[in-house]
């Protein structure tokens, strides 16, 4: 095996074993440290898909901005956190559910063998930043979705002010 | 070289469990981060795709670039909400197990 | 392709691993060579003296929240203006505008977010 | 063959290159001990840095309020540092009862990584660089987040009121400041067209902080914030939150946090310096390589003595202000001139250097001015107090009036 194929196995076990772990533990913070442990192996798996814009953009987005969101709502509302049980009836069903799906999805996946097209390594010119870069303001290409991107944002950055914004009169 | 089912099991081990804590946790931000590690799983795939279909084609593509860059600000946008509404609830509900949120009507 | 790319990685792994295992070993040396005389009221939690009460979690303002709401969304913003910036010097007007109305339509969020005082530290 | 006295690093590294394939070592390992033994170097050398910062900013600190600073052990103190490290070395290690034990001992180790791993890609001259990454200024800004994420484990893992406010009130700063930061790290992108560093630093016939003056500015002001140094040193401000986030921590373990506070220092300079002024462009710098490495180490020197010189005369901001300084002023501010500069870098585009610079460092002041009294004069009418109201004060005029505020009703 090439050594790729050794840091990918060694990430995707990390990758997985965190998340199987975020999803186990009892306390919230230590689901969000495993968390943070998943996405930091699912930025290695982005490196040995020669995405390091992507890798770094993980690291940026879901670790410097979504975790840190998740911790400082984790701490907002820590005081229910503790008690009952963590998981709810339904546990071993949904364990089915999940274990049937990906056995039924890797089984498809082992049996299934990608036509034989050769593959061709890329030039050392490429630069997939700047192809992302023009795409995205194309107007023959994603401008729209770009624009649409925007407005998502706005609107995603007003509800939730005005959702959490604490109004006088009502609060804790 | 990686062969691509590798990442595809990958990404449906992470969607599998991603999937398991939303049905099964009752902790509002639990089944949040259940959600995150699903739509971490979509990215992985989507990066597969698009390094494999470069390859085949012998020049980088765009659309897998975009669509993985559109699925992190889907994600940006939908943790800043659900948060919001969890913060909102627990305000009013002094909880935030999804189950006992939904019994008291506010 | 990218076997730069890629060596330009492992550099930056191995890189990682020395960067966190210099500090590791320090820590276990010294660990190795300080003294150990642990009792209840040094280890106790340090609190100015007053005595501890509860547990280490006090009710947080949502405050906390907004600014970090804030942050991610102008952060997932300059995330997708990077790969614009690296295009800029090979883009047409139209282009350009297009990324300052994206901008323009964020510094309204911002904006909205400052006249309703989610921004104002209390 | 380069000489040794051109570029020593590239001489000494074909060498070793040369040695280990005379020995027969296959070629692909050959590269992973280069890299290694790169690595290590390189991060040692940092880690020694941080012994003269130490001294020197000790120092300087003491000139600038009239004392003597170290000066007793080697010749004007010089050893004082090291005579440090050795107490701290030896010093014991409490974990406070409750602490979380790995949150709480990764921590240390995380904050100094993360502080290191920002070297990995820095250009230091026309040869040397550690990884010539295609996102290196992303990098940059990427590995903060690793920072963050160590402060959010002391804080959690020392099980402690004040280390835990301590730890979301600095991450809180961090990450308001990494807005304008980011939003300024796009003007060198787009100048240069490219996220390599090492590019952005060819590009650079002109100094970036010429055409883009205010984005450096805000550039270099978040970034002393994002260390968290004075003024912005509310994250340790010992008469609101005891220590902050590493109250818990003793011996090597809170010295690590010291460590990484003082490299970050510096990195933040030698970045501030690839981004704006030049990295190791200069005179001859191209021909010797080793000049490159001078000049940048002096340029970065140079942000470093201003950081400790804004260290030793300003006095620290209310943590309202320093929040309000980030949204109300530096966001919009870089959100704006990264608008005006795009489009008059493109009008600009074609014309002679000299008329490209002069315009945009017209335009910069130009939105400077107007932004600075559009922003100032919003602000001044909402500057709140820093006490509270006026308290009543028995006055013989104030008996009959049922103002809260005294004088006349």
């Amino acid at each position: 095996m090439s050594a790729l194929q050794w840091v990918f196995i060694i990430a995707s076990l990390i990758t997985v074993g965190a998340a199987v772990m975020m999803v186990a533990s009892h306390r919230m913070m230590h689901a969000a440290l495993w968390l943070a442990v998943a996405l930091l192996g699912v930025a290695v798996i982005f490196v040995t898909l020669e995405a390091s814009f992507f890798a770094v953009v993980q690291l940026l987005v879901y670790i410097g901005a979504i975790l840190i969101l998740i911790v400082f709502a984790i701490m907002l509302t820590q005081r229910s956190t503790e008690a009952g049980s963590r998981l709810n009836s339904l546990a071993w069903g949904a364990a089915g559910v999940a274990g049937v799906i990906w056995t039924a999805l890797t089984y498809v996946f082992i049996r299934w063998v990608v036509s034989g097209t050769p593959m061709q390594e890329l030039g050392a010119s490429f630069d997939d930043v700047v192809l992302l870069g023009k795409a995205l303001v194309d107007a023959e290409g994603f401008a729209v979705p770009f624009e649409v991107a925007s407005v998502l944002l706005l609107a995603a950055l007003i509800g939730a002010v005005y959702i959490a914004f604490e109004r006088k009169g009502e609060g804790s | 070289m990686i062969p691509l089912s590798w990442y595809l099991i990958l990404s449906a081990a992470l969607f599998s469990i991603g999937l398991f804590a939303v049905l099964a946790r009752r902790h509002a931000i639990a089944i949040l981060m259940g959600i995150e590690l699903m739509l971490n799983a979509v990215n992985v795939n989507l990066l597969a795709f698009w390094h494999y279909w470069s390859q085949v084609k012998g020049a980088p593509q765009v659309n897998g670039m975009v669509f993985a860059a559109m699925i992190f600000v889907l994600a940006a946008a939908e943790t800043a909400v659900a948060l919001a509404l969890i913060i909102s609830a627990y305000r009013r509900h002094h909880t935030v197990v999804v189950d006992e949120m939904s019994l008291l009507k506010g | 392709m990218g076997h730069e790319m890629l060596n330009a990685w492992l550099y930056i792994g191995l890189f990682t691993l020395v960067a966190a295992a210099l500090p590791a070993i320090a820590i276990f040396l010294a660990g190795l060579l300080s003294p150990r005389k642990p009792n209840p009221i040094k280890d106790a939690t340090y609190e100015c003296g007053v005595e501890t009460v509860g547990p280490a979690w006090t009710q947080l303002r949502v405050q906390y929240y907004l600014f970090a709401l804030a942050f991610l969304i102008f952060d997932v913003e300059s995330v997708l203006l990077f790969p614009w910036a690296v295009a800029y010097q090979q883009l047409p007007l139209f282009a350009i505008v297009e990324a300052i109305i994206f901008l323009a339509i964020l510094v309204g969020g911002l904006f909205y977010a400052w006249r309703k005082g989610a921004l104002n530290w209390q | 063959m380069t000489a040794f006295w051109q570029d020593p690093i590239t001489f000494l590294r074909l060498w070793l290159e040369g040695l280990l394939l005379s020995w027969g070592v296959p070629a692909s390992w050959v590269l992973v001990i280069r890299f290694a033994v790169g690595a290590l170097l390189l991060a040692t050398a940092a880690l020694l840095l941080v012994i003269l910062q130490l001294w020197l900013e000790r120092k300087l600190i003491g000139r600038i309020q009239d004392r003597l600073g170290p000066n007793r052990v080697g010749p004007w103190g010089l050893l004082q540092p090291i005579a440090d490290v050795l107490k701290i070395f030896t010093k014991e290690h409490i974990t406070p009862a409750g602490a979380d034990r790995v949150p709480f001992n990764l921590a240390p180790v995380l904050s100094v990584a993360a502080a290191l791993m920002v070297w990995a890609v820095i250009p230091f001259s026309a040869t040397v660089m550690g990884a010539d990454l295609n996102v290196g200024i992303l990098y940059l800004l990427a590995v903060g987040a690793l920072g963050e994420l160590a402060i959010i484990l002391a804080g959690w893992g020392s099980n402690n009121k004040y280390a835990l406010l301590g730890a979301l009130r600095t991450v809180a700063q961090l990450i308001s400041y990494s807005v304008p930061m980011t939003l300024s790290a796009l003007v060198p992108v787009m100048f240069s067209g490219s996220l390599h560093l090492n590019v952005i630093t060819q590009a650079q016939e002109v100094w970036f902080v010429v055409l883009a003056p205010v984005p450096a500015l805000i550039f270099l002001t978040a970034s002393v914030a994002e260390v968290g140094r004075a003024p912005f040193d509310l994250p340790e401000a010992e008469s609101e939150l005891v220590a902050g986030y590493s109250v818990e921590y003793s011996g090597l373990k809170f010295g690590f946090f010291y460590v990484a506070e003082f490299l970050k220092a510096f990195t933040v300079s030698l970045i501030f310096a690839v981004l704006f002024l030049g990295g190791w462009r200069g005179p001859g710098a191209e021909a010797y390589p080793v000049l490159g490495f001078v000049y940048l180490m002096l340029k970065s020197g140079a942000v470093y003595l201003l950081m400790i010189l804004f260290r030793g005369t300003l006095p620290r901001f209310r943590i309202d202000q320093v929040m309000d300084l980030n949204w109300k002023v530096f966001t919009p501010l870089a959100l704006i001139l990264l608008m005006v500069i795009a489009l008059a870098d493109y009008f600009l585009r074609g014309t002679f250097p000299f008329v490209r610079v002069l315009g945009l460092l017209g335009i910069n002041g130009l939105a400077y001015v107007v932004l600075d009294r559009l922003l100032s004069s919003r602000e001044r009418l909402r500057r709140r107090p820093v006490a509270q109201p006026v308290r009543p004060v028995a006055r013989p005029e104030n008996l009959i009036t049922s103002s809260d505020a005294g004088g006349q009703a």
